[in-house]
């Protein structure tokens, strides 16, 4: 009966662990309907979670979305879900309609950010939300705030120089900030042999003075685990953790990928085995926590709310050809001076 | 001859050069076993190896100064960015480096690299997969900026681009990757950089542009030619060095000069070319010099009725173009 | 009010801006104990601490990169790069990120940050600690670009750049720092971005430059005085956003535009402002616009005789407006 | 007597170490000259290699000029001097006159090239001349090529991202590459605790999947035995190696810079103790290969060949203006169709 324990043991209620998985069946949901709408050809384009679902939930309830800022990446639907977004918010963004809190509709989907929230405005360029995130931290140490900053990025975006430099000044002042590298094995069609020769991103973290730790990323309470003793560290004044969590991409890069080109099949089901979400289930069927039927019921309520969200969002305005030259600059009336 | 799409055009060369001339290798990021995102590369690592058509890690700023060594070892690297939004990373390495090797070296070392990007909007890519690039580049002595507007030309110029021994950068707009077709000789040939083409002989109004803005101004010219206007069309081609000659060659011909980019306006290409004229050619001149770029707005979004606001069509141009003809 | 010079106008707006707000800090290279290479930050440190004036490591994508983070989290962080040559290895945190994050976000948020960097030759600094770098970033909107020209303008320039709340690339030309003086109120104010100054008045020829051209441009206004050539000299200031007003109200005055930059001519900061003329005041030219600008090279060189060819001076600029009243 | 056969357990002839004291002596030489002339007003500029030449002779005499390609940085005079550049060479570029092989006189002093000599040409950006050397380790391993690349570089730029990224690339192809960090505790005038903070800059090599090895750069036969093995490895195809030689630069960072602001006397007083060139000269008078008669005649020569090479370097024309605008692109005659 270890098992039982196992959430509760990381302090974990079982409201907690019901509600990590119900935003990994949501976050699930909202991304295959947006492959369906883009195999419709209602949107132009999906950029996918599926098989991080657990990884971004581990990580997300171990921060505090009432204080604690984000930068996230474009796969990290599961956590700007936690993050207070919804599936309205995300198909909004799909659709690239202005009600979308993200960008008005102005970036691709995925492209996350909300300052009401803490999410850092993100952008495509890779690794350039990382020096963000240290920033963010930068002014929590001067100010002597209590919040974190929290940063995501895939293991091809670890070698761009925008992750080294960043973290070397993070580690030199001890600040409180995490990368979490979600390693799904590949950059688009360049394996992970190909992309570096350490055996662990979080090996990397020995060359800026601070711990680098592995995590099996398709295990939620794994992470959750990791990325809970990290946020504390940062939160005392220990400094920043490189916390790798090891994924799969079980989907093409986007909806503009093939990946049969570069993949087997057979490789692909096989990760499938290894789904987080069905890892999860499977602990909650096991411990008691879910049965069979509100296993159901929480499905049926998430595509309720993808339902509901995709017809409103399909159907919301486009934005006015005239707000394209609006906010480029502080507009005279919306500026309080800085 | 056969009838080529501008993609397959481009593959070619780059399939001929490297068939050609062994020093010749390709590299940047999913070249490889994925053929390159837009597939510029599909069959060539299966023709060439692995090395000669080189997956590269997510790192742009090494991709070109890797390349950059590689050529001071011999190598003649033919380096891909997958998105032209993306060369920003390695802007470094290009001014700093590429641009000032002869220069800085007295003319010892040189730099023969070629660094393609696809560039440009219309594709629903929004603010980071749609961005014009050229502006950066063409204010930078020592480099050699190319943009074609047709198969042929992205073959002969693409070809050019290898064979020369500064480092080009050489911009496709993904637009017509697909949409332009064209005869394409089978076997290599080059054509010159730095040369301009007239793609059409008109006296009422010069229109001066490059890769999509080419063909949006000839559709504009058809049309025009209806209501008695007849244009000019000169298609640069080289965006540095600019062929100033055929420049001024073209606005002396109708005296009304319309510049037409994708890009904004503020210190686009379309400014130098305005200068020019404005230094060398303004007695000829029966207008102002207008320009029609993209709004200035950091780029365009993804919202469809932003981006197709953002987008130059043939109803612009035309409608500019008559503007100018009746002045 | 004192004499000061351009450089301690520099420092004074620093020091009062972060007594007055507490949010504003400097980061970089060297600035902490060193009071910076060219020891703009002096003094600074000691009065407010470690980390309001941040030693930075050796990385200048990083220093944008985490200014802007901390700008997201409430600063107002104010970042040097040692040298404007430096800039670009932060290009893409600059033109990717800086530039966009309003525009991207929908107005949600913004990015308050300025970034300082010392400019221009003549200092013997050779191609690298020699250049010009306002024209990678004049293209760009979103970003604000700014040159003083007086000690005056300085610190009323940077005042205003600290408390933009956009982000303001503010470029001060080096050969400036300790060789131009001038009345320098010594309580803080601003002086408003996007405007520029008439610096002289005259009916002969008009002289359009920024930096150290004001300088050579008065000068050389000084000398044709004599020979009853009276000249306009508008300082731009602020080269992003331009004061198309001015630019256009101070062609028109004489008619005869003479465009000065240390910055090389193709596609620099003139071909707008030549452009902007040929477009909105073309029939009120007597004489073609013309360009004085450094020479199509990487850079200028160390060697004494190469970098004296480069660099413009009050003889060269003299000349090109003697030749221009006379047409 | 293990000290006796200390150079030549190490494979050198009493002549090669020697040689290798007569080019740390003429760097030094050289050097001081440069200051010298700076200080009269004769030269706008000087960055010193004072402090650094045992770690430069070590590794300069580890490879082999007939075939091996580096890209140096600036501080690296003494190497250069032991790839064929000599006292005059360095003078003229030190007066910028256009017979100086590095640059014509374009380049400040320090700013290295020349293609016969394999010497790629460098720049002022630190850290853009890492991704050369891998570069050119690259082309060696696609034509099968012997030579090895190495690239030498300060601590502080190690943070730089162009080290991180090329790094990686030639990790993950174990290319013919060697990383040499001369280590000389600051970057103008920060120290390496605000620098870095991780213990060694080697302890970033296991990041890229390679070997990284901290030697005492002050001694130049330790930097000859690592560096030896380096180049030996990198040359069977054993791929990269980063080298991290600890010196100490004993003069300020150049001539624009005064050191007394951010470290103290004492510690500069106490660092010339280990002088490198001391240190080998007391080891060579020790084991017998060297009698103080010899070395005051071989440093007499070093000032001789110095005293001459200023004295033409002076007198040597200044650059025709004309000469501004040449070597922009190839000029026609001068290409060869590349
Ligand atoms: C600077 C930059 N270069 C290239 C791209 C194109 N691109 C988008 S995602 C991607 C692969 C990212 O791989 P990884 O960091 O492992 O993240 P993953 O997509 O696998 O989650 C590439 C090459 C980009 N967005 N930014
Ligand atoms: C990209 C860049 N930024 C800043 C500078 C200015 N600069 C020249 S040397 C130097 C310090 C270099 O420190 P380190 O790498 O440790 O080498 P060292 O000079 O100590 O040998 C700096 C900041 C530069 N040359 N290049
Ligand atoms: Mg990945
Ligand atoms: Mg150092």
């Amino acid at each position: 009966m270890t098992e039982v324990v196992r959430h509760r043991a990381l302090g974990l209620t079982d409201e907690q662990v019901l509600e990590m998985y119900r935003y990994m069946v949501l976050a699930r949901t909202v991304d295959e309907r947006m492959w369906l709408l883009n195999r419709a050809g209602k949107i132009p384009f999906v950029i996918s979670c599926q098989g991080q679902e657990g990884a971004q939930a581990g990580a997300g309830f171990a921060l505090d979305p009432s204080k604690d800022y984000i930068a996230p990446y474009y796969r990290d639907l599961c956590l700007v879900l936690i993050y207070g977004h919804t599936a309205k918010t995300e198909l909004l963004a799909a659709f690239g309609k202005p009600e979308d809190p993200n960008s008005g509709g102005r970036q691709m989907p995925g492209h996350f950010g909300d300052r009401a929230r803490r999410i850092i405005t993100g952008s495509s360029p890779v690794g350039t939300q990382i020096p963000h995130a240290v920033g963010a931290a930068l002014a929590a140490k001067m100010r002597g705030d209590d919040f974190v900053a929290y940063v995501s990025f895939g293991e091809g975006t670890s070698n761009q120089g925008d992750f080294h430099e960043a973290a070397n000044f993070a580690g030199i002042h001890k600040l409180p900030v995490i990368f979490f590298c979600e390693n799904n094995k590949y950059a688009i069609s360049v394996p992970e042999s190909k992309q570096l020769a350490c055996k662990n991103v979080a090996d990397r973290a020995a060359g800026y003075g601070f711990e680098g730790v592995v995590v099996d990323g398709m295990d939620a309470l794994e992470v959750y685990r990791v990325m809970k003793a990290a946020v504390e560290k940062a939160r005392n004044g220990g400094g920043p953790t490189l916390v790798e969590a090891k994924t799969y991409r079980l989907v093409p890069h986007s909806s503009d990928d093939d990946d049969r080109s570069y993949r087997s099949r057979e490789e692909v089901e096989e990760a499938r085995k290894g789904d987080p979400i069905v890892r999860l289930r499977n602990y909650l069927l096991e411990v008691g926590v879910l049965t069979e039927e509100q296993d159901a019921a929480l499905r049926q309520a998430a595509l309720d709310e993808v339902n509901e969200a995709t017809a409103y969002a399909e159907q919301a305005p486009h934005a006015d050809p005239s707000t394209l030259t609006k906010f480029v600059y502080a507009e005279e009336a919306l500026s309080d001076g800085r | 001859m056969a009838v080529k799409q501008y993609i397959d055009a481009i593959r070619e060369a780059l399939q001929q050069e490297m068939a050609r001339d062994e020093r010749v290798f390709v590299l940047g990021e999913d070249v490889g076993v994925r053929g390159g995102v837009f597939r510029v590369t599909d069959g060539l690592q299966a023709q060439f190896g692995e090395y000669r058509v080189l997956d590269f890690p997510l790192t742009e700023s090494a991709i070109v100064g890797v390349a950059i060594g590689a050529a001071a070892a011999g190598m003649i690297p033919v380096a891909e960015i997958q998105f032209a939004d993306f060369i920003l990373p390695a802007v470094n390495q290009i001014i700093s480096e590429a641009a000032k090797i002869r220069y800085r070296s007295n003319n010892d070392w040189n730099c023969p690299i070629v660094i393609r990007a696809p560039f440009g909007g219309g594709v629903h890519g929004a603010l980071y997969h749609s961005q014009s690039m050229e502006a950066l580049f063409t204010h930078v002595p020592g480099l050699k900026v190319v943009v074609p507007s047709t198969p042929e030309d992205a073959k002969g110029l693409l070809l050019s681009a290898i064979r020369d021994p500064d480092p080009v950068l050489f911009f496709e707009h993904k637009k017509l990757y697909r949409s332009i077709k064209g005869e394409v000789p089978d076997s290599p040939y080059t054509t010159p950089l730095g040369k301009a083409a007239v793609r059409r002989e008109g006296d009422d109004v010069t229109v001066i542009t490059y890769g999509l803005g080419v063909h949006l101004a000839l559709e504009a010219a058809e049309r025009l030619e209806s209501e008695g206007i007849t244009a000019h069309v000169l298609d640069l081609r080289t965006l540095r060095p600019l062929d100033e000659e055929a420049i001024l060659a073209a606005a002396r011909r109708t005296g009304k000069v319309l510049i037409v980019h994708e890009d904004n306006k503020v210190c686009g290409i379309g400014a130098e070319v305005s200068a020019l004229i404005g230094e060398y050619a303004l007695f000829d001149l029966d207008a102002p010099i207008r320009r029609l770029a993209g709004p200035e707005v950091p780029a365009m979004p993804f919202s469809p009725t932003l981006e197709k606001a953002y987008m130059l069509n043939t109803d612009k141009v035309a409608s500019e173009m008559r503007s100018l003809a009746r002045f």
